[in-house]
């Protein structure tokens, strides 16, 4: 058992702790979310550049690393940061799954995201799937040497300002079936694409992907036909695990602003930091971050260990919507009017970490996959 | 002791639907919308016009003379039809400091036009350095002759772009203790020197501001009361405040528009129902009850009330427990709207259809913004101090 | 809609209040649960003589109320003063089946319970019962103009001290059918009835019931064959109802008994009252005991008025979980080490606190029950 | 970072298995029991024989070598095969401070005995009116010649009744601030003046006691480092006595077991059994996730503490979470026990049937007894003041 991170990843962090702290700050943020675009393609280079894209692929694929400790580095800083950049839908989610599925899509795309170049997103939620990852109502029918695809991807992060998406249809079953979940590679410019694009209210850019009778040759099939549920759970599970991380970045956070503040800011002739009551809420943030950051090590290090853990990643999200509400909440109330107001940091630390606790399915949802995944129900 | 509803107060439940069905637009029910200045003055006036603008002042000023158990029907009518009451400044908060504290002339010059709503009035009380210890404010009011100038700011203070007055504690003794410097002023907002600047919160309301006070000249007949004896009638005006703080029949209301939607096969499809998840189920069901417990609390302190023991400390438990109920359901209703509490739909236009299903569009912003409730008019941890203290005498 | 107490209800109260506060002190209450029989036949006679139990019958039995807030008047002074004597299983559930069923046993018996003469206890429990009262596997069979009964009856409240007990038995259908459950009064000198009697952890007296071959006249059938199930149920619900004024009771004296402690009580130099956290504790426990009493309030006057509701019973039992829980463990710890001694009167409210929360069924068993009255589940 | 156990790691693994097969009596496990004074001798001498009794120890005073990876994996096996450790008076609490700061003559005489277990100790910290503010203890040793005479009270001393000595706090300087007048000594409960009553917890058991001092004559020999410096050994060995407060594997094992009952139809007859009641089921998952966060935050402070940053405040952490979720656990194993948790059955004699099953015996009394572990060793309260401070800064 070791739990020190490497040279490597101890640099990493530095630098873009440094680089976050320096380049990135809540200023720079906000103008970067009130953009038009909603993200900044120069901070994207800057982090191409420092490698953080390719710190996600093995070296076979130009990368030089991959593990979900090596992600961890990088997801905490973010979190730290709130940074609104699309590494997660582009390098975790869709890198991951064209690393999983392998071929020459991979081949050809891996290295366009290790470099900076690429932007994607990936489309797994439906209007009614809620968080069910089988739930897919879109349909892609076989056409010869192409797939007509046909219905509604939601809330896909990064789809307005994405190259490439990938979606997951069903090639065949009924709309809950597991079996016959194929995904697909498609442009975001292909002919019977719309997507209406907004912005998250924690920041982010999102849209709804409307599918009609789009054609996608049947090379843009990535992965066995019918049989992508398992890729896309697993990689659904390496973003949660990835997310835990940023949660434990941003409960850190939190932790600290509401420290500050209560050390300003005074009331009753004394900082308000010397109120027993708040003391302790304080402390509790804090072992609520302590928590979050030890689930955050569990799941990477069991997910780097057996390449799989259901009940890794789901326990982690469990405590990510723990933490993230009692951190977010006390945080909130510990600032008093000022924690609701635009203007001050916390609240957008805040609204991110309320989206973090629904995004990728809540706590109620990750208790019972946990449960199944132990054992305990069926 | 005994639960039943007399026929008399059978009579007037039915009066209170009938005025609310003829008066109250049906588009308004059902949905959270953005209400215009217009909207809640005309609102108001329907209800000043039959007589109901605010039930609780003396008949005499132009309130009722209903029972407790009155006031408890009207109060679960109006949030069964999803209205808002009449004005709470004037109503709950300035109304009853002028007509027990003001002068005659005071009371003649403004009494009315509160009622009828020709005034609107917001609320000076809060300032950047003064929150839960309010009595540390810092605006100043020197007196020159007829006038006092004030000078300073005040924050939080709601619906300040809509307000022609603001009523303002202000320093006229920076001496003494701090409680007892402070003086309670009117003042016309289209005096100079007043500006309103928007605070804007999360989710993207505008709903609360800053105003700033600069050289401003306030008539000596505006003060309300003695000098120096402010602190006196806004503890008054605060304890008026917190009643139906609880907000049992709103929240009753918002958490069963939850489960109708839970309930509906068209939020899931052909996937299990949100409301037949045990996990889901148990929290509506926990959050029943507790709302029965506030209700029945609430109802207590009423009947104590009735028997003449006046509003004390126990206006904390509601403040406390209402504020906890609606956080609670406020995140519910984020949980229900899963994807879809995601997409910042507050600045679209009425014609833009909205990403998610309607009960979603609202549900994160109003759960960022709902955080208010446990802050504001006296925070939460404020509340369990007082009733340590004024209690349990700890 | 009215709050008050009747004249009657509170000269009752005043009454009862003043006895158990010169007659039934804490000191008084540890010699009865010490003595041989565990309770004590001189408090029950003044009991009875003070009207108690006749408090709980119509007038058409020589009682003087019957209503739910009759007893709430008792239960919380009872819960005040941690009283042992078997009224809830004599006047409430045994008194309550026999009123409820009437008949000539209703004559015969019910004045004997009036005047403090009879003692009885209800079995509903089994081993494998848990808290479903159509659990019933023991079995009743018609033998010509008697009964036989056999089986296991668990954990009757005053099983060891009563003279008769009444209990659930099958006389037709499967173990867990709601249809086929019969009421049997029995002596407890009855051939083929074992009682093997214990003091409970909380200080009152109980015992399990072996039924072997035991021969009942068929006319101490209580209530019409195979249909007791609603009878039982009303009862129950009318007994939780009781229970719920006997927590507001044992919450309110913990809090009391907390708010003492802590003022007298110096650590670092000051009451540990004033510190804040501790403060905020003491509150919290306040605010559990005001909604433990506004259910109790709530369900005893819903019960009044709409004759059985189970809603009212079931969510008052939901509260009275949660209160009894939060201020007992509160009031534990903030007595620290003391209140884990036997010595301290607040250590035996808890006990009793504790297991009011399984009697009658936990949260869970009635929040489901709640749901299912309410229209939420099946 | 990595979690996999060495190849070594398993071999270790592996003794301690074996060990414990061999050495942990069969009908030892699975049951909460009573052991006698005997019973926790020969099992400490049994480890001790292995030398494992004080794992923790150095080397050159009959500790091991393990690395912190050994340490888990040690304790982790001792709670799978449901066993407690040696006796932590002894070689948790005062051998560390006799090895740290006693004299070579007390090392001498005293560690040996104490790893031997051939003295069992007894703590003297609390005083009926010194809890959490245990420096304002008032147990006062008056030097005189050779020796001091102590006269004063101890209480809370778990298992003093089977206990040869005593540690003891005691103010050998009134007039100083009260941190600085205290001494650490060593006193023979066979002294004259030594008194041992007992304290009977809820639920019957006789765990704790007081114990009276009463001109009881100690030679100056017996006091640990320099007169008035005990405050500092005292401070030092609450941080030692930390370390497996969080009782991670215990817990689990404990846990574990109820879920067993829970899903064996036995418990419910013909009924749906428990562990399918998604309320219960949850609670037990929730727990089980607790755990599995403490247990990393225990690991990667124990890889702190490898990197040499020692153990600090963190340990507040362990304390307060592995006693609310020891607390946590048995509240639901008086849910699993239902009815059964009610009759008392602590003063039964061995042979005698119980009322219901085996795992409802103790449940009801393990609960009450188990709120102690969020009092003793400094409150939870108390812990998180540490954290606010040491921590936090604030």
């Amino acid at each position: 058992m070791n739990f020190e991170f490497s040279e490597e990843q101890q640099m990493l962090r530095d630098s873009l702790s440094r680089f976050l702290r320096d380049k990135y700050d809540f200023e720079e943020r906000q103008k970067i979310i009130a953009s038009d675009d909603g993200w900044s393609r120069e901070k994207w280079n800057q982090f191409a550049e420092m490698g953080l894209m390719a710190a996600a692929f093995p070296e076979d694929y130009d990368g030089f690393g991959g593990t979900s400790v090596d992600l961890m580095v990088i997801m905490e800083e973010f979190g730290k940061g709130l940074v609104v950049e699309p590494y997660l839908p582009t390098v975790v989610l869709s890198g991951g799954l064209l690393l999983e599925t392998g071929g020459d899509k991979a081949k050809e795309l891996i290295p366009a995201i290790a470099s900076g170049e690429l932007v994607m997103g990936f489309g797994f939620a439906e209007p009614h799937s809620r968080f069910d990852l089988f739930h897919v109502d879109t349909k892609a029918a076989k056409q010869r040497t192409d797939y007509i695809l046909s219905g509604r991807k939601a809330v896909v992060f990064a789809a307005p300002i994405a190259d490439k998406l990938i979606v997951s249809a069903r090639t065949s079953g009924s709309n809950r079936d597991t079996d016959g979940i194929s995904l697909f590679l498609l442009d975001t410019n292909t002919d019977g694409v719309r997507i209406d694009g907004y912005p998250t209210i924690d920041g982010l850019r999102a849209g709804d992907v409307y599918l009609d009778n789009v054609k996608i040759p049947a090379v843009n099939m990535i992965g066995e036909e019918g049989k992508a549920l398992p890729t896309i759970e697993k990689i659904i599970d390496k973003a949660i695990v990835a997310l835990s991380a940023e949660a434990m970045g941003v409960c850190r956070k939190m932790c600290e602003l509401t420290s500050e503040y209560c050390r300003a800011r005074e009331q009753f002739g004394q900082p308000i930091s010397k109120f027993q009551v708040l003391q302790h809420t304080m402390v509790d943030m804090f072992i609520h971050t302590e928590e979050m950051t030890s689930m955050a090590f569990m799941a990477a290090m069991k997910t780097d260990a057996n390449g799989h853990d259901k009940a890794a990643a789901s326990s982690a999200k469990v405590q990510l919507g723990k933490s993230c509400k009692f951190v977010g909440e006390s945080a909130i109330q510990l600032h008093g009017g000022m924690g609701i107001t635009e203007e001050m940091a916390v609240g957008h630390y805040f609204m991110h970490s309320t989206m973090m606790e629904s995004l990728f399915g809540n706590s109620d949802y990750h208790l019972k996959r946990y449960q199944t995944a132990t054992g305990l129900r069926e | 002791m005994d639960l039943a509803f007399s026929a008399k107060d059978e009579t007037f439940r039915r009066e209170v639907i009938d005025f609310l069905d003829e008066n109250w637009p049906a588009e308004y029910r059902g949905r959270k919308r953005d209400f215009t200045r217009e909207n809640y003055i005309d609102w108001h006036k329907k209800l000043h016009a039959k007589g109901w603008a605010a039930p609780a002042w003396p008949a005499e000023y132009g309130g009722t003379d209903w029972t407790p158990t009155q006031k408890y029907i009207f109060g679960q009518e109006m949030a069964n039809a999803e209205t808002f009451p009449s004005l709470a400044f004037n109503t709950s908060m300035v109304g009853p400091v002028i007509y027990t504290f003001g002068s005659a002339a005071q009371k003649q010059r403004f009494l009315p036009q509160t009622l009828a709503c020709d005034i609107w009035w917001c609320q000076g009380y809060s300032e950047p350095g003064s929150g839960s210890d309010l009595a540390s404010l810092r605006t100043k009011a020197v007196r020159e002759g007829d006038h006092y100038i004030v000078n300073g700011s005040k924050t939080w203070t709601t619906l300040a772009q809509h307000a022609d007055w603001i009523f303002c504690l202000v320093r006229t003794d920076p001496d003494v203790k701090k409680q007892q410097g402070i003086s309670f002023l009117l003042i016309d907002m289209k005096t100079p020197g007043v500006t309103v600047r928007p605070i804007i919160t999360l989710g993207g309301d505008h709903e609360v501001n800053e105003v700033f006070l600069e050289d401003v000249k306030v008539p000596v007949e505006n003060r309300i009361g003695e000098e120096n004896q402010g602190w006196t009638y806004a503890k008054f005006l605060l304890l008026h405040e917190r009643s139906n703080i609880a907000g049992v029949h709103q929240s009753r209301r918002y958490l069963k528009r939850l489960k109708d939607v839970a309930a509906d096969q068209e939020l899931s499809g052909s996937g299990p129902k949100l409301m037949d998840d045990p996990d889901f189920s148990r929290k509506v069901s926990e959050i029943e009850i507790d709302l029965t417990a506030l209700e029945f609390t609430e109802l207590r302190a009423l009947s104590n009330e009735e028997a003449g023991k006046g509003p004390g400390a126990e206006s904390s438990i509601l403040k406390i427990r209402g504020t906890e109920l609606q956080q609670r359901i406020s995140h519910l209703a984020v949980e229900v709207a899963g994807y879809y509490a995601m997409p910042f739909q507050r600045n679209q236009g009425h014609n833009e259809y909205p990403a998610g299903p309607e009960h979603s569009v609202h549900a994160a912003a109003r759960y960022f913004n709902g955080r208010k409730t446990s802050i504001y008019g006296g925070t939460n941890e404020i509340q369990r101090n007082i009733i340590a203290k004024a209690i349990l005498g700890l």
